[in-house]
């Protein structure tokens, strides 16, 4: 059997679910007989090559996020969403409550602070934000979904290692389910 | 005491013919999921989690008002009625803003469970995202709306068994909101009694203690039906 | 969600002949709790609509908890807790107008009038809402300006009727 | 009053009206009232005494004649002949010509405009002709504000009918003879709903006469309150009588002025005459009606809404059973029938059931009013025999599609109903043949829609008004509803893809098994049967999305 490529993206979250990636700690000896990490915020690769796995982590908050979400749909066979932002938005999605406008507002304009004229960022180096936060599945096809903030490091190796041994985890049935 | 013959999933039981469907099946270690019920309030159909199927009778029944008669034919976990329950669980889950992560209920709520119990990894709807307000006007209680899954158990609790009615509900649809006295906070409320029965009836995190963390929130809904036992004895 | 303690401690004046209709109205039923939604379309159409202290008045003569009282009131249409303004334009959006181009009317008069149904001018003069449906469909589309009703409604004719009643231009 | 002081007093009005040669009826319908109705009655009744023809005809403001469209109506009796569009400038040159020349004038005749040759007599348009009234008899034809003018037609006869030669189990065995079935919507049996309740020991009992019409498109309880309200008094007064109960109350929607100040005065004038209150006609039997008035809440049809309203609550359903006529008002068991159902007691009752029963069809008997509005050439309010095809009520009765264009669906029940499209216009409109076809007969509205129609923003409509329209008690009836709006609405901006419409699906099917009240089990049918029969229009809206 040849070894499969996993990649990982960090889209709209706060990067707690790779470190909970981390957390399968030895474990991650057993993913690598069977995988090469390709891409990853914890490797070099800068674009995403074809993969048989892409997990990703955090909801699609920003332009940026859309193309390469879309992008990442193309290059993977299976696409997981990991995480809760990635799967139902969580804290990310919580300024779908209020406009936009109000929420750039309330971070730029009206926070105290030493900025005298305080001004939303417009530099156009800079992504634009979407008027509302979407997760994973109102954009693209999701084939399998990794809910908790964070998942637990059990139920990602879990996961992991049944896709790479060519079985389709379930995680109900596993009583691995866990939100929040 | 008289009773009649039923049967529920195969299972063949005598039972006393008071008894609702869904007092019937706790009784006899039947799990029959519920959200809205609470033991010792009165029930109100209004979840649709304890539907049941009943062999001639179209429609579906709710296990918690519906009686049951001799000779009845009962289904609680057909594919259909799993089914159901999974969409009620992501309807609920969509409905208002449930951010598990920064909730004090995390790990105590019983909406979670129910999303455990029927399998539901992820919501296939949009969520609506609704602006909820969060009432801190309390000395000692908050209500976060956003976390409110009407089911009217507080409502109930405090005008049943506590007397007060403070608490209602307003407007109606998907706009319906949980209010006190005139929708005006729950601080200067001139019928709230502060004796705490919401806050264990609620199932989520949408009525909780101030001064407490994550992971400290314990809920005794238990102690509701324990008091209902109890005055029902003396009476 | 607002505090309204002040207003809800304020006593109405007797002497106020909308005061006194409700009271009677509130005599006449006996102080009935189940009365309460009669009562409510008295207080409704002796004020235009529902204000706060009338409320606070009908809950302590009912003795009924505020939370009864307001919950009702918000779940009928009928019952306002707003003014619905001096002259009230109701376009009738049931199925037959709603066929008949209903949409089109309130959109123009949306547009002229800078009201969303529901709302009312700055200066009170106007109020335009919606109704779902006023059993005039054989006159579909229909309107009703201050309890008359217009029938085969025309947008540009509901606006000079409601600009002769109205002074606005 | 006793029993022989009523049948005197009758004998008394229809001498009264006997004595006119003719009559003239001016439609006084809420509709017509609106085109200006009550000035043509002033000038008329001017225009007779300038005339000194007093004491030869008699102008009666009667109720609804049925061509609302068409009003303000003016009926000659007894030749039958109606103007329309009476205005009070040609009032004099129709009375001239009409009463006095005895020549009608052709170009102001009923349907004058768009028929080749109007009818004369108007019970030969065909609109008429293939009618048939048993509820809307006598409306259009007496004053409803009038107690004697009912008196005179018949009136408060079946009352007396039922009081002194029948028993309750009599009048219980007439109405199941009948085969009548509540013209609410759901169509359930009255004779065994009377029956039920009747069977219930209670010390108090109470009769729910439900005039909460709240489907948009649909005015026929309306027109029946305002047209003849003893009728619907008279019904509820036997169902008393029949089922043991002493007090009544009649819930009209508030959207109704008029029907609610007839229906009051009707209340008043019949307990004057002792039709109402302490024993009825000297007899051992008390009946009180009181008038509640909706407060604009269209689940408030729905049975246990409507209770939890007469009972100054939030109009919320809860779950059957137990059935009202177990526990209904205040605990205690509860009769609920429709108006148009007690509109038809009295006539079942002075003809009998078997009467009754020939019309129709086998498995839905006697008549049912619909309310024609839409698209439609004459639209109004008609009365056909059940089991009448759409095809005859749209071309025959109602001239066929305005302007000439094609027929595209007809929309029956409101927002509970559906979409029949034209390749089932020979549908027999009975509840059978209806829910095959996935609509629902509903209380009778009958909305036409031609090509302009856009399917999906039809679903979309009725979508809208049940989510508004939802009490927020169960979740798939709060959310469900919500959800589904916000999908349609999706498709109807041309941003919906495959997926959401398999989901709109899946819900339409959740919400309508599991939700509490009939309000949330029947508020996806309008999207269920538009996707069953213009699925199409559905795919196109999703194609153009990129």
């Amino acid at each position: 059997m040849s070894k499969k490529k996993l990649g990982t993206v960090w889209l709209g979250g706060c990067s707690g679910c790779h470190m909970s990636l981390l957390d399968i700690d030895e474990r991650i000896l057993e993913v690598a007989k069977l995988a090469d990490i390709v891409k990853s915020p914890v490797v070099d690769g800068k674009e995403m090559p074809e993969v048989d796995i892409a997990l990703v982590e955090g909801a699609i908050t920003s332009d940026e996020h859309y193309r390469e979400l879309l992008h990442i749909r193309k290059q993977a066979k299976t696409l997981i969403a990991f995480g809760d932002c990635a799967v139902m938005t969580n804290v990310t999605g919580m300024r779908n409550y209020f406009n936009l406008k109000d929420v750039l507002d309330t971070a730029y304009v009206n926070a105290i602070s030493n900025d005298k004229e305080g001004k939303v960022p417009d530099h156009p180096s800079l992504l634009k934000l979407n008027e509302k936060v979407l997760p994973l599945q109102e954009v693209v096809k999701v084939d399998f979904v990794i809910p908790g903030c964070p998942p637990d490091a059990d139920t990602i190796f879990y996961v992991l290692f049944e896709f790479l041994n060519d079985r389709l985890p379930d995680l109900g049935k596993a009583k691995k389910l866990k939100y929040g | 005491m008289n009773t009649i013959p039923i049967t529920i999933n195969d299972k063949k039981l005598d039972v006393d013919p008071a008894k609702t469907i869904l007092e019937v099946c706790r009784e006899n270690d039947i799990e029959i999921l519920t959200m809205c019920h609470l033991k010792g309030i009165i029930d109100i159909g209004a979840c649709r989690l304890c539907l049941v199927e009943i062999e001639g009778i179209n429609k579906l029944l709710s296990a918690c008002t519906t009686k049951v008669a001799a000779n009845m034919v009962v289904k609680t976990s057909t594919e259909r009625i799993k089914k159901y329950q999974r969409i009620t669980a992501e309807l609920f889950f969509a409905e208002r803003n449930h951010v598990c992560s920064v909730c004090v209920a995390n790990g105590k709520c019983e909406l979670q469970q129910l999303g455990y119990k029927v399998e539901m990894d992820h919501i296939r709807y949009p969520h609506l995202f609704p602006h909820c307000e969060v009432d801190t006007s309390h000395p000692w209680y908050v209500m976060d709306h956003n976390r409110c899954i009407m089911c009217t158990r507080c409502v109930r609790v405090c005008n049943e068994v506590e007397g007060a009615h403070n608490w209602d509900v307003m407007n109606r649809g998907h706009q319906v909101r949980i209010i006190s006295d005139f929708n005006t906070p729950w601080g200067e409320s001139i019928t709230c009694t502060s004796c705490g029965k919401c806050l264990h009836a609620c199932p989520t995190g949408a009525i909780w203690p101030k001064a407490i963390v994550q992971g400290q929130l314990e809920k005794k809904p238990e102690i509701i039906s324990e008091l209902m036992e109890k005055r029902k004895m003396k009476l | 969600m607002k505090s309204d303690t002040a207003i809800l401690s304020k006593e109405l004046p007797k002497t106020d002949p909308r005061v006194k209709l409700i009271a009677a109205k509130m005599k006449k039923e006996n102080y009935k709790p189940d009365a309460l939604i009669e009562i409510l379309h008295t207080a409704q159409n002796a004020y235009g609509y529902l204000p706060k202290e009338v409320l606070a008045y009908i809950t302590k003569s009912l003795h009924l908890p505020p939370s009864r009282v307001f919950s009702t009131v918000t779940f009928y249409h009928f019952f306002s807790l707003k003014s619905k303004g001096e002259h009230t334009c109701i376009v009738c959006t049931g199925t037959a107008c709603y066929v008949k181009g209903a949409q089109a009317i309130l959109n123009r008069l949306e547009q002229k009038y800078s009201l969303k149904p529901g709302q009312v001018t700055p200066d009170n003069k106007l109020g335009i809402q919606v109704a779902r449906c006023i059993g005039a469909c054989g006159l579909a589309p229909a309107v009703v300006i201050d309890n008359d009703v217009q029938g085969k409604a025309n947008a540009e004719e509901i606006i000079e009727t409601i600009n002769a009643k109205t002074g606005i231009i | 009053m006793n029993r022989q002081e009523l049948q005197a007093l009758a004998g008394k009005a229809k001498g009264k009206h006997e004595q006119f040669k003719h009559k003239i009826c001016v439609c006084c319908g809420a509709s017509c009232i609106s085109s200006g109705s009550e000035e043509v009655l002033k000038k008329l009744q001017e225009e007779i005494k300038t005339r000194g023809l007093e004491n030869e005809v008699e102008v009666i403001p009667s109720g609804c004649m049925g061509p609302c469209n068409q009003g303000p109506l003016m009926k000659y009796l007894p030749e039958q002949t109606i103007y329309q569009k009476v205005d009070c400038n040609n009032i004099t040159a129709i009375v001239q010509s009409q009463l006095i020349e005895k020549k009608p004038i052709e170009e102001l005749l009923l349907f004058a405009d768009s028929r080749e040759k109007p009818f004369v007599n108007s019970n030969e348009d065909p609109f008429f002709k293939r009618q048939m009234k048993i509820a809307l008899k006598d409306c259009g034809d007496i004053n409803p504000e009038n107690i004697e003018d009912y008196l005179a037609a018949g009136g408060y006869r079946a009352l007396e009918k039922a009081f002194f030669l029948l028993s309750p189990e009599e009048v219980i065995a007439e109405v199941k003879q009948s085969r009548m079935r509540g013209r609410g919507g759901a169509g359930y049996p009255t004779g065994l709903k009377w029956e039920t309740v009747y069977k219930y020991v209670s010390d108090q009992k109470y009769v729910i006469c439900n005039g909460d019409e709240g489907d948009p498109g649909a005015f026929m309880d309306r027109s029946v309150l305002e047209g003849n309200p003893h009728r619907v008094l008279e019904g509820m007064v036997i169902a008393g009588y029949a089922v043991g109960s002493s007090k009544g109350y009649a819930y009209i929607r508030g959207e109704y002025p008029l029907a609610i100040k007839r229906f009051e005065l009707a209340i008043k004038q019949a307990t004057k005459l002792g039709l109402l209150g302490k024993n009825i006609l000297g007899s051992n039997f008390s009946f009180d009606i009181e008038v509640r008035i909706g407060a604009g809440a269209f689940v408030c049809g729905e049975e246990t809404a409507l209770i939890a309203s007469i009972e100054g609550k939030r109009g919320t359903p809860r779950p059957r059973p137990p059935f009202p006529a177990e526990a209904g008002l205040w605990g205690k068991p509860t009769l609920i029938n429709n108006v148009e159902t007690f509109a038809g007691i009295a006539p079942i009752i002075t003809n009998g059931g078997e009467w009754y029963s020939e019309t129709g069809t086998p498995k839905s008997a006697g008549t049912k009013v619909f309310a024609l509005a839409g698209k439609i050439k004459y639209s109004g309010l008609i009365e056909v025999p059940m089991g009448t095809t759409l095809r005859e009520i749209v071309f025959d009765i109602g001239g066929g599609v305005q302007n000439g264009g094609d027929f595209k669906a007809a929309q029956t029940g409101g927002p509970s109903g559906g979409c029949i499209p034209a390749e089932h216009l020979d549908v027999k409109m009975d509840y059978e043949s209806l829910i095959s076809l996935g609509s629902i007969m509903g209380s009778g509205g009958l909305i036409i829609m031609d090509k302009s129609s856009d399917m999906v923003d039809v679903a979309r409509y009725f979508m809208e008004f049940c989510m508004d329209e939802s009490c927020g008690k169960c979740v798939p009836c709060r959310v469900g509803t919500k959800m589904m709006h916000d999908l349609l609405q999706k498709i109807c901006d041309n941003k919906g893809t495959q997926i959401d419409l398999d989901r709109l699906e899946e819900l339409a099917v959740y919400v309508k098994e599991t939700s509490l009240c009939g309000l949330g089990a029947s508020a996806p049918n309008p999207l269920l049967s538009t996707l069953r029969h213009f699925r199409k229009e559905y795919e196109n809206r999703i194609m153009n999305h990129q």
